[in-house]
């Protein structure tokens, strides 16, 4: 099994998500993160003092999947994410040693 | 009496009575049997109510409505919000001292507009007008400021159809441009009465009854918000896109001192601290009530649950709806109009408007437009006896029915016609929208260089 | 003179000197002396002053007493707790217009209700009430919208100790049951003055000083709220789970607008603007500033540091104290009823309540009841001249406290069984709890399918 | 009548005129001429807009200006500041009823303080003080409450160049020192009109110009605060660290706020309901707006974009300029000072500050301290005939620019050198400056032992 | 090492982190996420608008733990959290290639 | 490639982000997470009600870093967020299986 760790624009969450509903994720788990990178950051202004810390909003999305899935479930992500701009995020993919559903404690694809 | 007591409040005292004591005076004389002519004075519990009532009603712009707006926007649009309603609220205060009571309130002129005192010629501390009182009067500063907030909080309410996409500099050109053309006009129409029918308002001359506001300050934003939010077009993502508010707190802050303020604006208009201004008082909290929970019930009876923005909206709708009948009914017609407001709007906003292309943002077409004509329209109703209404025994529905008809439709009118003007020349100036990336994120950095929230 | 200065507002003019000019006169007539009767006439600084006080109530109840209570809860239930603040406060409202002013001051009939102007019946614009001081009146609709205001912040009290697992429907039927039950016939007991003894309120009858409502707003609450929380039982989780407040930064506003609605409350009851209300006024100033102070004082005192939930919570239980005292004690006394109060809440609430099972869980009774309590038996020490205050030289403060300690405890027992029957009722008819799910989950998703915050 | 229309509000109505009713007729009397004296009866419409102007006053503290300051602070020293502003101003209400009414309006004494009337001894409900109008008085519960609240956001104020970094003990000495020997000197200095010139306020005596508080409150708190932020040093990391505001909605609503309440303020200092009042009133609504406007437009020019927190600063610059000139100014000559003063400020803090080393964090000095200094000179200029001031045909205004300048330059010297004597007495009795680690931590948990927000 | 990934409940914490404590464990991170899954979401009406986006509020417990106390982490949790009602989440298990302790540089197991 | 998770205390964030910009980090994601260890929390106190969680705010960064700049990224943030403090934080290292960049979608290193 792989687990996906993808940084994607807040804005594409949703379309995203329903990629990968029609591939058969039948999950995920979504987080709001910052990140730094190429994109640069709009610069901020209070009274006289001035940020721009290229800290820009993004979400993150964890996925384990199984290996059969996990390719097009990286390419699911890497062409719906796309806006084909700066920015646009990372796909990471790690192995994933177990997984264990807590409900009923299944290990493995089945607690997917 | 009855005439000056239902009438629609301010103007009368700025035209019929004359401005100063001195005016008033001569105008005892000219009307010839005034052997003993009654010397108009200032009063100051009046003097002290007024004042209140101004501070009440700059109360409902900002914090009111600017927190009640920028509640229901997305995180990212929040501060743009802010900044709209108050820099508009800032033009128009300015605008109105310029030209703006002169185009109102100024003197004699046509049943369009009034001209004089423009920039306030002539006004001094001790300079008075009268209100609806034979011989009381009140400073006329503060019946200048007084009415210089319904024009601020006016043009501030057009902005609840236009948030999340409209260019700051578009707004304000558009504010600029809309007071002169549509609210000076439609407030000296609805509220002036001059010294012969032909430079009395011409709604006001009809006998269009109007206490508070429901034409002048409603209707007008309510159609003029709703033609802005067709030139512009809905928001993108609008309908696929989840635009949930981001946080309703400030919705229910904003309408908490939208109520608080809203006794300036209804019984403020009594321009007394007197009977009147009581029944408007208690009217504005009955009909708020009713509002607030008619609008629960309709979601219930619509099979959802009762929610807080349904409460808000419906106290909003109840306000609204008693503005042009606040001393022109009693307790109970106030209720039942808060009710069948709040039940309509209701409606409108849930039922009838997702089924619609349109973009009213934050529905100031579906409360404000909508409340406006139910109440502009029900004051014919709640003025009737039976139902605790404070007409005369020949009161005629049936004419009066059709002169406040007549007075919405040309609110109406004007203020669409006026609104798609306006919001075209701001087109032409600075253009109307923010590019799809500054929307994408969000008119706070894009449009001011800042966020809201930095927790 | 003085028993009408010291005595409760609100229902003397109702009753004693009649609601209207005219029953004033016949009043004064009856009397026998009066051979040139004093025209009653209205006020209208009284009138600006009051109306002002009713909107400064308003002001505390949404946003004010919303916000102060919804900052204390969690993020999940914050639009539950405004909702139901705004919902039976507008209940109150409607309720008080049917049969809440008729059975609290319509007209003599016992020492325990009113009975008459059932739906305002004969209630214009023109009716007066009289105030405390001879010849002088109010309009009888703001007197009637003030004290709606009364009965609305009484009932949205209660809330305090019900939050975070009381279903809306059953918190809407208690209301409409408690306020006919409790509050109505409470009002009437503490500030009816009648014709004869046999159709004065009991506790005002007997003397019993309560100038702004400490019996009849805050004991009656506190109890009401104890009561109300022993039977619905604690939260889930309570004591094991962390609850903290979500957002102190909105019960700090809650705070300063309920100080800032407070003066409508304690000098508005004096019904003119006169010294009176001076020195309610000062009285509401410096109370509550000595709350804030030794509230904080206790916490270092007893070893935790000072913080600024103390610092409102201070504030509250002085303003709470003040209530009865408001024009009953000078501003020093005021500043050691504050003082006291605030040291005895905080010693409560930080040190004793932990220790019981009970979960009154925003201290509606810890800091309105017990507040209550010790401002309405203080009052009769505030009076006392060597404190300052305004009791005349044959004061009598043994008889006194044993009147104002009679009046408490009927205040505390006529709540307390009333209450008991009121959530009896809504359990009957409702059920009283949301489920566990919905708990767990939230009430505002659960009860009202919104979020509070979409950040 | 110019010099008393024209002159500080506040003090002479307790000096000249007396302080009660019977003081005012001894004045008449002395005053020789006459025969028929003047009985001095107080106004109710005057009082119901006292009242009511001591209540905005303190919506102005709490909840205004401790969200106004909140907001600007990083999340997590939100509580503390909130705190600080609260605790201070109720510190400050209690020292006034002890010892700070008799400092500056007890009695005559000297030009730098009076004495009588300490721990409020011999005021009544029954003692009133005059107005600027003969014959017209208020009740001095009503007066010292009204000035009361001034003390209390004056000291709250300098809170604005101390936070995120000064312990919350050393405050409270600060503020009681600093009150004793900078505020209350000042207030009499400004405001008090004895009976002879030994025993009138200094700036009083030489004619000069501050009609609702310009000197005594705004440069001094500014000035304290800049003399504070220098004794304490600035903030770990500032320049170096992200210091974004954390909510600047906190801020709108605390603009929103101050704004409503700062009617109390300027159009209170009329200490009537009348054109006076009316025209500090308009002109408060007018030079608030330019403030707005021109800040904006100031931060257009600089090349950056129109922000939020620079419409509400330059609200407060326009408010705080206008307050010595409020009933000193036409409204036009108002929007000229209000522009001026918003364009300046905003320059100094967005230009000129980030190269300073200094860290006024809240700006305090480069708001309340510079616009105060504009408002108090441009008061020389607001008054010409020309501006459409009410200055009379003989106004000198050199002369009268000269006298604007000393005072002000009075009022600089003495809140400086009394602010460091403060600072320094508490540096040594409490420390001024939590420890490194409290002020990484946050304020909040290390002095407060609380969190602002718990989402 | 592993580096184990739970997603629970968000009002079993308090629990979860006891009962880690108990068996052990020093030290964990926590965040909060949303989770999509099997669990519905409810629907949210704000005037006309119904959004109903099944993203339910989760919490994300973050673990590293030598090898032999991995599977009684593991077992704890799934013991702990579950309320045997669907959306109690669940556990994956990654393998962690190395530790340091930032304070003292430590590495491996003495620096969990 | 190396997934490089750090758990640090929020206000070194700067510091180490600028540290690692100077030895060639391009990018990195930032989440805000709340830390539970041998650092001891302060209690707060609300009217009576007493919480002390030991959950302190943390920040915790992550990069994938190519194999050969990995050992550099743990050694700079070390040095970088160390203040010889208890509560400092942990750098935990995992093996990253691939990496995608969504815009171009670049594999591999070029994709960092
Ligand atoms: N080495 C990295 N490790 C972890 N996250 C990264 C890394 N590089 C980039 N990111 C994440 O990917 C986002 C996009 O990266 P960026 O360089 O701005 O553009 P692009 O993805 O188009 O190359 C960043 O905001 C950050 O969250
Ligand atoms: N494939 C997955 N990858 C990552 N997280 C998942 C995955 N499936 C489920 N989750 C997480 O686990 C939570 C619970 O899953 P759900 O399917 O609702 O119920 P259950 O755990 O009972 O099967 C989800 O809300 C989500 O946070
Ligand atoms: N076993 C662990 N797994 C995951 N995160 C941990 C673990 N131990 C500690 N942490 C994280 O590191 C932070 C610091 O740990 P702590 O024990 O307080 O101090 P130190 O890092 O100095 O040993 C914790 O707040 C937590 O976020």
């Amino acid at each position: 099994m792989k687990f996906i760790i993808a940084i994607i624009k807040p804005f594409k969450l949703d379309e995203v998500r329903e990629a990968l509903s029609a591939i058969g994720v039948a999950g995920m788990t979504v987080s709001e993160v910052k990140g730094f990178g190429r994109q640069k950051g709009q610069t901020e202004i209070y009274r006289g003092a001035e940020y721009s810390t290229n800290m820009l909003p993004k979400v993150k999305l964890e996925i384990a999947a199984s290996d059969a899935l996990a390719a097009q479930v990286v390419e699911t992500i890497q062409q719906t994410a796309s806006t084909d701009s700066i920015g646009d995020g990372k796909i990471f993919v790690l192995d994933l040693a177990s997984t264990t559903r807590i409900r009923t404690g299944e290990t493995g694809e089945n607690a997917l | 009496m009855i005439r000056k007591l239902v009438s629609g409040a301010g103007a009368i005292g700025a035209g019929l009575f004359g401005a100063t004591a001195a005016f008033a005076q001569d105008a005892a004389l000219q009307a010839g049997e005034a052997v003993e002519p009654v010397t108009a004075t200032v009063n100051k519990g009046d003097t002290a109510w007024m004042i209140t009532a101004t501070v009440l009603v700059l109360l409902m712009i900002v914090p009111g409505l600017a927190l009640f707006y920028g509640g229901l926007v997305r995180t990212k649009n929040m501060l743009s919000v802010l900044t709209q309603v108050l820099a508009v609220a800032s033009l128009a205060m300015i605008v109105w001292v310029m030209w703006g009571y002169g185009m109102a309130f100024g003197g004699d002129a046509n049943q369009f507009i009034s001209a004089g005192k423009f920039f306030l010629a002539g006004v001094t501390p001790d300079s008075n007008v009268a209100t609806f009182s034979e011989g009381v009067e009140i400073p006329e500063f503060v019946f200048i400021a007084f009415q210089m907030t319904f024009a601020a909080i006016t043009v501030s309410l057009v902005v609840g159809g236009l948030v999340e996409r409209m260019k700051f500099s578009a707004l304000m050109v558009f504010a600029l441009v809309w007071l002169t053309i549509v609210y000076f006009p439609i407030a000296h129409m609805v509220w002036y009465a001059g010294a012969t029918p032909e430079t009395t308002g011409l709604l006001f001359g009809w006998g269009a009854l109007d206490f508070a506001g429901g034409t002048v300050v409603h209707i007008n934003a309510g159609v003029s918000a709703l033609v802005g939010a067709l030139i512009l077009g809905p928001r993108l993502g609008y309908k696929t896109e989840i635009m949930a508010p981001h946080s309703l707190t400030m919705t229910l802050i904003g309408t908490g001192l939208l109520w608080c303020g809203w006794f300036g604006f209804n019984a403020g208009s009594a321009l007394e601290a007197n009977g009147s201004a009581g029944l408007a008082l208690i009217n504005t909290l009955v009909a708020t009530a009713a509002g607030v929970l008619f609008w629960m019930l309709t979601e219930r009876a619509l099979g959802h649950k009762g929610s807080l923005l349904g409460a808000c909206s419906g106290a909003i709708a109840g306000l609204v709806a008693v503005t042009p009948a606040a001393g022109n009914s009693g307790p109970f017609g106030a209720i039942l109009l808060g009710a069948v407001a709040s039940v309509l709007c209701a409606l409108f906003v849930v039922s009838v408007k997702p089924k619609l292309k349109l973009d009213d943002s934050l529905d100031a077409f579906g409360i404000h437009g909508l409340g406006g004509i139910i109440g502009s329209i029900g004051t014919a109703f709640t003025m009737l006896p039976g139902l605790g209404g404070p007409a005369a025994a020949d009161y005629d529905l049936g004419s009066q029915l059709g002169i406040q008809i007549a007075a919405v439709l040309v609110a109406i009118v004007w203020a669409a016609v006026g609104a798609a003007i306006a919001f075209t020349i701001a087109k032409l100036l600075t253009g109307l929208r923010v590019t799809p990336e500054v929307e994408r994120g969000g008119l706070d950095l894009g449009e001011h260089g800042e966020r809201a929230y930095n927790y």
